[in-house]
């Protein structure tokens, strides 16, 4: 079976910099897989390439068996690859529900249809009580969940999650889990950026680490863990466990 | 804060004295005049001493007893401000004609405001007189409405190319060629439209055509430009703005040539005073000049009311007053239909009430005055001084040295 | 030295802080920990002159901040590392440590500063001329701690230097923060990375909805219970870094 | 039922719409020419709030597509004895096309802000040029529509009557417009490109095609603005219906009724037309530029009061009494300084 | 259309002259966007105050034009100071158009306000200066387009100076790059905001006193020259200094060669065309790098 997303070769370059390059991956469906890496290793920046927010210098992007590199962010959130951001990005003049539905109406022509959406999705990422407050008004917590409950209205089969968990205390990085778990055992596929280990220790499957815009390991969260070279360039010398 | 200036004077015993009969005196004390002109924006200046020009008349003929076949019915004037702007002046136009119930409206100095504004006085049958304003169209419409008392554009540069003719016998210059260098709205483009025409007929070589556009902060490179054509004449048609960077361009490059304007920005005071020197021997032409005979008594009156000389501006507005103080007088009523076949039969000799140097003033049948000279004057010595036709004349024409 | 007593702080409709008092002694790191939105960052701000409090005072050294403007504040050394580092993204690193260092106070000694920064963080020194935009993440955070060195502060406040930064680079800052400790500078810290932060404190503060509902020396808010279930988490997780 | 619910939305505009056709019951002529200006620029300003106000793309200049309205139906009309009631759509399309190609060009190149307000301004003003240049367009004397009496074939009328009448029904198609946009995915996209255009894109708007379309129709409305304007008047020139002044004006009334909001625009012109054509009768002459003084007052009073127009303030105001806001598209602008 | 090399070379001398004078118009426009983001409409309306009050200083006390440089330049600092504390501050935080609107009000209060103080009369001076020319082959130059000239290039030097070395151009800077981050060094952002108003304002008294000996004032001059400084801005790139400098020049050319060469006055229709086409392809300015 062909992976759900393959990344070939894919190398971006700003000016003299190469944030990422030659990079190659792949995410089948079904899995969490989570990409790590020091800051500035690349891993937004690939974000922005797989979700079509910017277009690759070369190498190639597949998903669903099909070559989509190039394609625009709507063009790839309507395949079904949806991204949130790293900097949580609401509609600040709008309510929590129409933030939603806006989303939703990728796949729903008709205002109630999307409505309903919206609502189903709210109450999913636990904030159906803010439906009616404003995007300015809402707490980061909050804000972190909408993020991801805008990310679930267009009804992706890959998710992408840009630091969901950075800011948040333990305890709601349990809620964040939780859910991420929920939506995959639903069938749901994610890639997963994070500095929080707690979250990609326990959630990935499989971990890529990059730095310098390639990937220097690839494997199982026990294995990363023990990975010299990941540990020199990116954890330190201090003890994680998946 | 209304806006009319009823100007009720000395005049209005003289009125009774007079014994008009009570009926007619109870039947109208006053009759509504509308002045529209830009008193706002870049051409408020001018627009501000039309505006004057006609305040003057007005206040002469209340003095004088008013309109006596209407029992001495003083005129009202209501001044509105076209900003220089088309939509605007139609705006005005109904509400004068619909608010203010005026029986007739005089403006508006810029043709582009005139040309619209007249459509709407016609549709609204309402005698509109302008006073000032050159575009031939404007009385070319078959409009019934419209009458004109200033020259139309095409005459400017009949005149002018006229003047050329003569210079040979004149100043025994021989012009052959002519450069024209004129701003670009409709003012600029009509009037060069005519000078091409007529110096093709006079045989004469434009050797070139400059065009710019009137807000512009230097004029250097389109003057080097004429320069470069080497011609004997330029003929110009500006603003005042533009007409100073001229000068100043035309001085700085030492220019000898004759420098010749279609009653632009240079028969402004202000052009005369600010520049000097760098305005010496430019000549340009008036509808209207204090040394032609008579003039100078209405010279005198208004630049003791307003401080300054009066230009054509002035002058035909003021001579508009006097024209519909006639028309009324014969109307013997304020209706706006009889006010207008009054208008179309107008007749007025020179004589105390007809300043311009005409004959006689009267309307063809697209309701232009038949005969509206124009002077052409030289600025000799820091003064305007008539050099042309050779009856006005005051001096020579001088050739820059 | 900097007192804080008994300030309340309102967002238009909202209010963030409840009457919270907290201490902190020269030389000592006192951390502020709590969950989002707990008001953590509003009491910074309120500290710094950002924001206003609608009742309760702030004092340094018996000086009155209440309504000292925030320039001015910072001018009397009370100095804020701000969440998300805030830098001068345009300017070289030299021209944001010099913006740091320009006010009256600071002047005279800015030279002596600058050396004492790039002595502290030798990656700034290599990467003097570079714009701060072109900076990782990491070197970013320093070039903040550094810019707010060069104020010459009496109490350093930081706002979650951790965010966002690769573990490898959270220890370094961690590390940093002892340093300056070391060299006698005063520490307010806010951090989410809790069991870290609590374990360099003198003392703490647990922040919940706007009120101070815990506080005591590091070691002893760490061991808390109530602390552990609500901020150090579930175990499935163990606590990271 | 549902279909009633759906459709009560434009029930308010239909009622307000219908009391206003009364109206002219009670104007004398010179108020009716008033209130024909009133509703020229409500309309001229929804149009440009489609775009401004919804999609938050800040357009300087729609004069440029009032114009190209304006001279297409009087050109035709002059060269051809076209009707202006198909003049009107040819102009429509010709703006479609400027409205195309503006908004490619500008939003392609990821213009916003002040960069789209400023090279929309430059657009209009270059095109007061090209048109002054243009010798079958009149040239800087402009185009006058020829006055036939009362035709309404050519549609011309001495009665100010039909004109109200059309006016007001175009209007209330733009408000209906706008009203259908408040709850349509379309004009969801919009806000969503007004507010986050990068998080919109993620979330599968085509923020750039939303941009374009957003123009395009907002463009076209506009020229059927200027088609009847140019009837209205029966004149066109260069700066009349082009260039910044224009532009400037078409937007005055959505910002000070209220930037992207139903009624904002309307009651931005309700209010202030009558405000600018008292001044200038009342101070035009008394001394020179004084009712422009006036007018330069209320903007500068609005913005520093008013933020949010004359609809935000009244928003604001309902919302402290307790009642939560409806018209979801308003803008506000944000609070507070730094220190 | 004729090409003659003259008149080519005098366009171009001409073109730079004006060019210069553009560009010292343009700089406070690109300091007060540089700093504050906002776009001051009222721009062209400073200088045209500027004038006036040379114009004043000139005809009324007699004071040599250029000596009004020590007038003109304190009095548009301090009308900058006012205008920003009344109007300006109070809506720094509100969205553009709001911005965009209240400086356009602000400028029809002051051109207007101009008209019912001083008429519509256009004003103009002819000073001892007036009339001193230098022939360099075929080209001519006036004595007080040279000084003007050369003028621009010292005030944008000493501009460019204190922005860039001392601790007051880097408060700009920082303000403008992070008004709260600069707050939290000690910065007082609200009083940097003023002097860049200030400053951006008091370029123009300069300005208008370079101008006025060959130039005029009205009330509406400042319509033209505020739009040619939002054509020098963005070919300059927003902000960008050395960037306004060299798009003064540009538009000094743009405008004189386009006449010497273009028929009819379709030479502006230049001008707005690399207005427009910088505006779309090039926003970040004619020296800047395209950033991020
Ligand atoms: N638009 C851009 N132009 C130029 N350089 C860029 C751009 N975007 C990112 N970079 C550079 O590319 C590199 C990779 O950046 P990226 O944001 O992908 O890192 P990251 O792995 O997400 O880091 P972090 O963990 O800090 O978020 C960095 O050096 C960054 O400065
Ligand atoms: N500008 C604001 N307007 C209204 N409410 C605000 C504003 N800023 C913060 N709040 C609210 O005040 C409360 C405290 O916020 P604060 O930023 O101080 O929390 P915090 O403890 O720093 O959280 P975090 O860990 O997310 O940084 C939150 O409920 C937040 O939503
Ligand atoms: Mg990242
Ligand atoms: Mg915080």
């Amino acid at each position: 079976m062909t992976p759900l997303l393959e990344v070939k070769n894919l190398t971006k370059v700003f000016g003299g910099l190469t944030a990422v390059g030659d990079l190659t991956f792949h995410v089948d469906r079904g899995e969490i897989v989570g990409l790590i890496g020091p800051n500035g290793a690349g891993k937004t920046t690939c974000f922005n390439l797989l979700a079509g927010a910017m277009t690759p210098t070369s190498g190639s992007v597949h998903f669903k068996g099909e070559d989509v590199t190039g394609r625009k962010s709507h063009q790839m959130c309507k395949l079904g690859l949806t991204r949130t951001f790293q900097v949580v990005q609401p509609f600040p003049d709008i309510t929590a529900l129409e933030n939603v539905m806006i989303g939703a109406f990728v796949r729903h022509g008709s205002t109630g249809a999307a409505e309903r959406k919206a609502r189903e999705v709210l109450d999913v990422v636990g904030i159906a009580h803010k439906a009616d407050t404003l995007g300015r008004d809402l707490t980061l917590m909050e804000l972190k969940r909408l993020e991801i409950g805008k990310g679930l209205a267009t009804e992706p089969d890959l998710l992408l999650l840009d630091e969901v968990a950075a800011g948040l205390t333990p305890v709601e990085i349990d809620d964040i889990l939780t859910l991420v778990r929920r939506l995959n055992s639903e069938g749901m596929t994610f890639l997963v950026v994070e500095h929080v280990m707690k979250v990609i220790m326990n959630l990935s499957h499989r971990i890529v680490v990059l730095n310098f815009g390639s990937q220097i390991a690839e494997g199982t969260p026990a294995e990363i863990s023990k990975n010299p070279a990941v540990l020199d360039a990116y954890l330190g010398e201090e003890e994680y466990v998946a | 804060g209304e806006t009319t200036t009823t100007t009720t004077a000395a005049g209005t015993t003289d009125t009774t004295a007079a014994g008009t009969t009570e009926t007619t005196a109870a039947m109208v004390d006053s009759v509504k005049i509308a002045s529209l002109y830009p008193v706002t924006g870049d051409l408020a200046k001018l627009g501000e001493e039309n505006v004057q020009g006609l305040k003057l008349a007005i206040e002469e003929i209340n003095a004088a007893g008013g309109i006596k076949s209407m029992g001495g019915a003083m005129l009202e004037l209501v001044e509105a401000d076209s900003q220089g702007k088309p939509d605007v002046a139609i705006s005005e136009v109904e509400r004068l004609v619909q608010q203010e119930e005026v029986t007739a409206i005089i403006g508006t100095y810029q043709s582009s405001v005139a040309i619209p504004s007249t459509q709407a006085a016609e549709k609204l049958k309402t005698p509109f007189i302008v006073s000032m304003a050159v575009a031939d169209t404007i009385t070319e419409r078959d409009f019934k409405y419209t009458f004109r008392i200033c020259p139309k554009a095409d005459w400017y540069a009949k005149d002018q190319v006229e003047l050329l003719k003569d210079l040979k016998d004149l100043i025994g210059l021989d012009v052959k060629k002519v450069a024209l260098l004129h701003e670009d709205t409709d003012f600029g483009e009509s009037t060069a439209t005519g000078q091409k025409k007529y110096l093709e007929e006079a045989g004469m070589e434009m050797v070139m055509e400059v065009a710019y556009p009137a807000a512009k902060a230097d004029l250097t490179t389109e003057v080097s430009k004429i320069k470069a054509a080497n011609p004997d004449v330029v003929l110009t048609v500006t603003y005042l703005n533009d007409s100073i960077l001229i000068a100043q361009a035309r001085e700085k490059l030492g220019m000898k040539q004759l420098f010749f304007d279609a009653a632009g920005g240079t028969i402004d005071p202000e052009f005369v005073a600010r520049l000097g020197a760098g305005a010496e021997g430019i000549l340009t032409e008036m509808e209207y000049t204090k040394y032609a005979a008579g003039a100078e008594v209405l010279n005198d009156k208004f630049s003791a009311a307003y401080g300054r000389d009066i230009t054509g501006n002035g002058a035909y507005a003021y001579q508009a007053g006097y024209l519909i103080a006639d028309a009324l007088e014969r109307a013997g009523s304020a209706d706006r239909e009889a006010v207008r076949e009054a208008l179309a039969t107008t007749s007025m000799p020179t004589g105390p009430t007809m300043v311009l140097p005409t004959a006689v003033l009267e309307f063809g049948p697209d309701g232009q005055n038949m005969s509206a000279p124009l002077f052409v004057v030289q600025i000799q010595d820091g003064e305007l001084i008539p050099v042309w036709p050779a009856e006005y004349a005051g001096a020579e024409i001088r050739i820059p040295e | 030295m900097l007192r804080v007593e008994n300030v309340s702080v309102q967002y238009s409709a909202f209010k963030a802080l409840h009457g919270v008092s907290i201490k902190v002694e020269q030389g000592q790191i006192v951390s502020i920990v709590g969950a989002n939105g707990a008001g953590k960052s509003t009491l910074i701000n309120t500290v710094s002159g950002l924001l206003r409090p609608t009742e309760g005072s702030i004092t340094l050294d018996g000086v009155e901040l209440t309504t000292m403007s925030a320039h001015d504040i910072v001018r009397h050394g009370v100095v804020q590392v701000p969440e998300g580092r805030k830098l001068f993204p345009d300017m070289t690193v030299h021209e944001n440590l010099l913006v740091g260092g320009s006010h009256k106070r600071a002047r005279a000694g800015r030279d002596e500063a600058l050396t004492q920064v790039y002595d502290l963080f030798p990656k700034l020194l290599e990467r003097e001329k570079q714009s701060a935009r072109t900076l990782s993440g990491g070197e970013q955070q320093m070039l903040a701690i550094g810019r707010a060195m060069m104020s010459q502060p009496t109490i350093l406040m930081m706002d979650e230097p951790s965010l966002g930064l690769a573990p490898i680079v959270v220890q370094s800052i961690f590390s940093v923060i002892q340093e300056l400790r070391n060299r006698g500078l005063t520490v307010l810290l806010v951090e989410q990375n809790i069991r870290h932060s609590l374990q360099i404190s003198d003392y703490a503060y647990v922040l919940e909805t706007g009120t101070v509902a815990l506080e005591g020396t590091g070691a002893a808010v760490l061991a808390d219970e109530h602390t552990k279930a609500a901020y150090i988490g579930s175990p499935t997780g163990a606590e990271t870094h | 039922m549902k279909q009633m619910k759906q459709y009560r939305e434009f029930l308010v505009p239909l009622v307000v719409f219908a009391l206003a056709a009364f109206l002219p019951l009670f104007l004398k002529t010179y108020y009716m020419h008033i209130a024909i200006l009133i509703l020229i620029w409500a309309y001229l300003a929804t149009s440009w709030n489609i775009l401004g106000g919804y999609a938050g793309q800040h357009s300087l200049g729609h004069g440029l597509y009032m114009g190209i309205g304006a001279y297409a139906s009087t050109y035709l009309a002059l060269e051809f004895g076209l009707t202006p009631w198909v003049g009107i759509f040819v102009g429509m399309a010709f703006a479609a096309i400027a409205g195309w190609f503006v908004g490619y060009a500008a939003f392609r190149y990821g213009l916003k802000g002040a960069y789209f307000a400023l090279v929309t301004i430059a657009l209009t003003e270059a095109a007061v040029y090209v048109v002054s240049n243009w010798k079958a367009m009149g040239g800087a004397a402009g185009l006058e529509v020829k006055y036939l009496g009362t035709d309404p074939f050519m549609m011309q009328f001495d009665s100010k009557l039909p004109y109200f009448y059309i006016i007001l029904f175009m209007t209330l198609l733009a408000v209906l417009t706008a009203q259908w946009l408040n709850r349509r995915r379309f004009g969801y996209r919009l806000i969503a490109v007004r507010e986050n255009e990068e998080a919109a894109e993620a979330m599968g708007v085509n923020t750039l095609g939303t941009k374009i379309n957003a123009n395009v129709l907002s463009a076209v409305m506009t020229a059927a603005g200027g088609t009847f304007f140019a009837q209205y008047f029966t004149y066109v020139g260069p700066r009349v219906v082009f260039g910044e002044v224009v532009s400037v004006q078409i937007l005055l009334f959505a910002i000070i009724g209220g930037l992207g909001t139903v009624w904002g625009p309307l009651v931005g012109a309700v209010i202030l037309v009558p405000v600018a054509e008292i001044a200038r009768a009342e101070l035009g002459t008394q001394f020179q530029g004084a009712h422009l003084l006036l007018y330069g007052g209320v903007l500068v009073f609005t913005m520093l009061f008013m933020p949010n127009g004359i609809v935000g303030l009244a928003k604001s105001i309902r919302a402290r009494f307790g009642k939560t806001p409806d018209d979801t598209m308003s803008v506000s602008a944000s609070e507070g300084g730094a220190s | 259309m004729t090409f003659s090399l003259p008149v080519i070379l005098q366009a171009v001398a001409s073109g730079l002259m004006i060019g210069g004078v553009f560009a010292l118009i343009s700089i406070g426009l690109t300091l007060i966007w540089g700093v504050m983001k906002i776009i001051n409409f009222a721009h062209g309306e400073f200088l045209m105050i500027g004038l006036y009050l040379a114009y004043f200083l000139v005809t009324k006390f007699g004071i040599d034009p250029y000596l009004t440089i020590l007038i003109t330049t304190p009095v548009l600092f301090f009308v900058g100071i006012g205008i920003f504390q009344v109007s300006i501050k109070p809506i720094l935080k509100h969205p553009p158009m709001n911005q965009i609107m209240l400086t356009l009000g602000i400028s029809l209060i002051l051109q207007n306000l101009a008209l019912v103080l001083f008429k519509a009369d256009v004003l103009s001076v002819r000073t001892r200066y007036t009339g001193i020319n230098y022939h360099f082959g075929g080209v001519v130059v006036t004595l007080t387009e040279l000084i003007a000239f050369f003028g621009s290039i010292l005030a944008t030097l000493a501009l460019y100076y204190i922005l860039k070395t001392t601790d007051i151009g880097r408060w700009i800077r920082a303000a403008a790059q992070n008004p709260t981050a600069a707050t939290l060094q000690g910065v007082d952002v609200r009083f940097t905001y003023l002097l860049a108003f200030g400053i951006g304002s008091a370029c123009l008294g300069v300005a208008a006193s370079l101008l006025l000996p060959f130039y005029y004032v009205s009330p509406t001059v400042g319509l033209f020259l505020g739009l040619i400084a939002f054509v020098v801005v963005v070919l300059g790139g927003m902000g960008n200094f050395l960037g306004a400098f060299v798009g003064g020049l540009i538009i000094g050319l743009t405008e004189s060669l386009g006449a010497a060469i273009m028929p009819g006055s379709l030479s502006r229709v230049l001008t707005f065309g690399i207005f427009i086409l910088f505006l779309l392809f090039r926003p970040q300015g004619i020296l800047s790098r395209r950033q991020a």
